[in-house]
């Protein structure tokens, strides 16, 4: 009875244990999700942004739960390139699932520098441009919000990426995310991930001032789904179904039956955020949960799952 | 021993309550039993410790039922684990046994006190450093204020149980006597929660307004004590837990002194595993003057008091 | 101790019993609600969009729950202009409460058209122009996310509502909000309204098709709300606040202390909208909730509580 | 006697919850009461009607104890209260009692079926028209298909009390004996559930797969028997709820035989009470070939199958 389901997925070129990563920002450097569940089950692990200097990120309250959903501004806090080489590269090495450095910055030179500095450790499979990080001052989301600026930043980053895969990771908040998919894709982008967080704030009522010492932070969480699932539709139909581009499904998974609605909807892969810090041996779960649903449903290749949408 | 080691890292488990009632007003106890790697994995658990509770499954009461002010804040639905310290932790019949003092302020916590003995919950944990005992002390000063008091509760029973050479000396605070987490005797004075006598602890007791034990901050009350005591301040140390200012005056009190302070601090969390970065404490960095973020959810929550750059 | 409060607001000129509407297509003509509640506390009512013909809407099912939200592809249903003058205009004189008609159209001619014939109705005492419905082919949130666009349908809709308010009613997904409530501002709205639905999708994974028919809808409900806090505050801050143009905030709101975070992020009058499937006497409950708020907090007129966000 | 008219009016009641338990797979029976303006609110409902529960307040079991394919789905945090008809209402000691059938197959009936006595649940309604009974009909013919029944055997019990002159048969079907939400004899015959015989009526079934009954739809039993039948057209009438794709099969004989036929329909619902126009069903306008939507909520959900256009 138990039909044999082939979960491996080719992402981008790279060959993957599975279709399910956890999402950059909230999985830490992996040692703390290795507590929790065998991390070699993932299909891939995206780390928290690095740039080229340490940043402390933003003063504290950085996060504030709202309905269903929560807010963050962390501010890309993290140890900086340098250190991220020594210290957590070693760490990274161990691991099975692809590795995806999630590079951010300010300048495009940064951007660049990171990149070209990490393309050189084998520990790595790929990158995640995130050019729409809402909690930063300068860069982050104003890089993904124009699409010629959006096609430059990944024409050059690619260039620095050599051999490695690059995904860019869009903002969701735009007029119409498929134009901006389309300059990533143009600048030569490998895979597209969608989506981060949404812009949005949580006022005290009774100090009358907002919650989060930044004001404002990204909304993540169950919340967003139902946006995200519209938006790797869109992009999907538009954009990547016709240029081969697979998409990385990300914003709002619960569990292995959001992951299937995302690559139903689109997605090659999917990503596992707010999640993890719910239930953190969730992504296997979800991978479980994938197999399960494709033997039940006469799938004999996780990639079947992806735009079977009718 | 590999095995045993594996099997007592931090997990997620199912708890069983065993107990849960409101003791005084927004105050209540709830009493929960772990079995199996859940036990194992708590027996090992030091005062300031925590874990991280879903309560997204517990039931909410009927709004009449609940305080006017929290009526709207129990509309949200809540999503994240909540942090709890305990105020103690202990093993019987080979299951561990894990009692939780706390406050019900919103969303996830009154439905925290509608949970009832057999009702199963999951628990995440234990998470985060307790504190240190440094053996060698012979005073060890514990600071309890407001809902600081659940860890200070549980490390004044390990002292006493098993560090019989240190005296131990304990101060609660809070605004008013109504704003004490346990019950304080009638006679109005120094003679504190239910739990502490028990242990055969000093106990002092302040409140703002006077209502209970000296009228005044918990902190003033501590610098006016100290300087009655014979010990030095190289064998004494300070245990706090309770509201951020609190901290930082006992903490500021302790460097003048001289004396080894412990502080344990709350942020807001979503993970507590250290994996989202929400729950930072700046500290310092010697005499740089730079300072960094740590993670209060996995660096602490309880940190040397000349570390943290308080956050006021 | 109980300190009088006033709770009657100008908005626009008008002058309002409270700072509480329904919002458009939540709460019917009005006589559904007022099985509920007193509906002439509302300091606003405003009817489902009216379009110059009659349309049925969108194929069923048009609701679906998602994650402390729902989405909705009702597709404007309404019983058009002629007999919602014939039939709706008698209920709706009855009522206190200022009454808005929201309009809708797929082309400019057609909001004009329908304006203008409702402006000689003196029981209405506005429009909330609805640019902004992610539901229909045609018209709808395509009017809404081009500046220029905005402007000129504003212009030629404001000749068309003659001595009536005109609320311009803005979406959500667009890049920079604050360039379009700049424009509607330019083309003489007297008041904006945000926010409406986001676009959304959710699949049945066990069918494998978009649970609506009409494939996506409109994401609204709590889930919604601190992306609206944010858009509300970003329009009040860099457009509204120095025009002294009004905000009608609203998305997500549940109970009073949501509406006076609205209100404090820079709102003069909220709209309650799923949460009238929910309780439909929560409406009410909000005007009191509020003034209690303002008698707890020492203000005696309910306008101060708009933009009194540290 | 307006004041009498406006305290029977619809609105939003707490109801108790007196008892609740799962007695087959997955369907379950709950009792709940309504005292003082709920009850007179509800003293006057008509079989076919509805009410829309607010389940958000209720827990969530373990994982563990809700069935697998569920375990995804429960996982959403609901919002909208959740219609659900009657299979009884009655008036005890001046309190409505009210008899609710019903499956676990999502998010807020999952929640349902943890309710406990004693606990309380909003209730909205009573919502919507229930099902007419014309006084001069001779012969009363009760369709329900699967979760159809409770409705119907509301309305058996109506008119088993209140119109003795009318004949009453009724036929209920489900895919298998297994999918029937009531008890069914062991003779494995056209012997029905537990309520139909306290109320002396005729009862057949039928399954599909023949485990209980007669063998095929249940909609074809009814046309086998109705050549039997010995009524004319003109005096008879037929009641029924069920899958929309069985409504449209009985509506569709009995416009070839010229019976009169009123369906109860089903649509995903947002609020049940007119606002939102959630549940669009599509309606002829006699011979001009248009359609318009109604709302099943307001306009319904009991329909004349005539004017229906089924959505298959
Ligand atoms: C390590 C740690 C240990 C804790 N131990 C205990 C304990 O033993 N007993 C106990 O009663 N509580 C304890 N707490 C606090 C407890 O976690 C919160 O009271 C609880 O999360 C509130 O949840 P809620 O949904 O009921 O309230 P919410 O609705 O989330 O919040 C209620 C109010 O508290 C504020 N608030 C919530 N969380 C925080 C926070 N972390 N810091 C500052 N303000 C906050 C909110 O702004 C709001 O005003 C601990 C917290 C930490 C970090
Ligand atoms: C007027 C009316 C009367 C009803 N009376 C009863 C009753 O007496 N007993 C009873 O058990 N149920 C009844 N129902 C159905 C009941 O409302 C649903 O089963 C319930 O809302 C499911 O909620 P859930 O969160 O558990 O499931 P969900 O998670 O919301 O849904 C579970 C599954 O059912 C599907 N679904 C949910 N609602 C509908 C719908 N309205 N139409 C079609 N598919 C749907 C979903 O797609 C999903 O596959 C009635 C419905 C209506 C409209
Ligand atoms: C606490 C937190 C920190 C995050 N940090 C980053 C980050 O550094 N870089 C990034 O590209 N995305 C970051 N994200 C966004 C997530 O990767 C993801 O895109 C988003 O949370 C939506 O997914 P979710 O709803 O499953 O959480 C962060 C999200 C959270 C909640
Ligand atoms: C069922 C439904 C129907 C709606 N119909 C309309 C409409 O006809 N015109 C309009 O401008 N907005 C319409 N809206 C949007 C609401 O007016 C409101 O902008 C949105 O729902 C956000 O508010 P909420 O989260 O409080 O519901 C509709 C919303 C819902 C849920
Ligand atoms: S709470 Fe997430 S890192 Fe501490
Ligand atoms: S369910 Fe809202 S109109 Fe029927």
């Amino acid at each position: 009875m138990k039909k044999d389901v082939n979960i491996t997925i080719d992402f981008a070129g790279l060959k993957l244990a599975s279709p399910v990563f956890t999402a950059s920002g909230t999985c830490g450097y992996a040692d703390e999700l290795a507590d929790f569940m065998d991390i070699n089950a993932l299909g891939g692990f995206i780390t928290k942004s690095i740039t080229l200097l340490p940043r402390k990120g933003n003063p504290t309250p950085r996060v504030v739960e709202t309905d269903a959903g929560m807010l963050n501004a962390i501010g890309l806090a993290n140890i900086g390139l340098e250190q991220f080489i020594k210290e957590k590269i070693p760490l990274l090495e161990k691991m099975s699932a692809a590795i995806f450095v999630n590079v951010a910055g300010q300048k495009i030179e940064e951007y660049v520098q990171v990149t070209a500095e990490l393309a050189k450790q084998p520990a790595i499979a790929g990158f995640e441009l995130n050019i729409s990080c809402p909690n930063v001052a300068k860069g982050g989301v104003h890089f993904g919000t124009d699409p010629a600026g959006v096609r430059r930043i990944t024409e050059e980053v690619k260039k620095a990426a050599a051999d490695k895969v690059l995904m860019v990771k869009l903002t969701p908040s735009v007029t119409d995310i498929s134009v901006i998919a389309e300059a990533a894709v143009a600048g030569g982008a490998d895979a597209l991930s969608l989506v981060n967080t949404f812009t949005a704030m949580a006022i005290d009522t009774e100090k009358r001032r907002c919650v989060l010492a930044n004001r404002t932070g990204g909304l993540s969480g169950p919340a967003i789904k139902p946006m995200a699932i519209y938006l790797v539709n869109k992009v999907y139909n538009e954009v990547t179904k016709k240029s081969g581009i697979p998409i990385l499904g990300l914003g709002g998974i619960k569990n292995a039956s959001d992951a299937i609605e995302f690559m139903l909807a689109g997605a090659s892969a999917v990503a596992l955020g707010t999640y993890n810090f719910i239930q953190p041996a969730r992504a296997i779960e979800i991978v479980d949960g994938i197999g399960e649903y494709c033997r039940r449903n006469g799938f004999d290749n996780v990639h079947q799952l992806t735009g079977a949408l009718e | 021993m590999k095995k045993d080691l594996v099997q007592r890292k931090k997990g997620v488990f199912a708890a069983r309550i065993i107990s849960n009632h409101q003791f005084k007003g927004r105050f209540c106890r709830m009493s929960l039993e772990l079995a199996g790697l859940g036990a194992e994995a708590f027996e090992t658990v030091t005062p300031g410790q925590f874990a991280e509770f879903d309560l997204t499954c517990a039931s909410l009461p009927s709004p009449e039922d609940v305080p006017v002010e929290l009526r709207d804040a129990i509309e949200r639905k809540i999503l994240l684990r909540r942090p709890f310290s305990f105020s103690d932790v202990r093993i019987e019949d080979g299951r561990a046994i894990i009692d939780v003092l706390y406050a019900v302020v919103g969303a996830a916590t009154v439905r925290m006190a509608g949970l009832k003995p057999g009702d199963e919950i999951s628990v995440l944990g234990p998470l985060g450093n307790g504190f240190t005992i440094p053996v060698k002390k012979k005073l060890a000063i514990l600071l309890a204020g407001g809902m600081g008091a659940p860890p200070i509760q549980h490390l004044a029973k390990v002292l006493a149980a098993g560090f019989k050479n240190i005296e131990v000396v304990t101060f609660a605070g809070a605004k008013s006597s109504d704003d004490m987490p346990f019950a304080v005797s009638d006679k109005n004075t120094a003679i504190g929660p239910a739990e502490f006598p028990d242990y055969g602890l000093e106990m002092l007791i302040a409140t703002d307004d006077g209502s209970t034990g000296y009228k005044g901050l918990v902190t003033e009350c501590f610098r006016q004590w100290l300087q009655t005591c014979e010990h030095k301040a190289d064998d004494t140390i300070v245990f706090c837990c309770g509201p951020e200012a609190m901290l930082a005056s006992a903490a500021k009190l302790c460097e003048a002194e001289g004396i080894e302070c412990q502080v344990s601090m709350e942020r807001r969390m979503a993970c507590g595993t250290g994996l989202c970065q929400g729950c930072a404490v700046e500290c310092g960095t010697g005499n740089s003057g730079q300072s960094v973020y740590q993670m209060c959810c996995k660096d602490g929550p309880v940190f040397d008091s000349k570390e943290v750059i308080f956050d006021l």
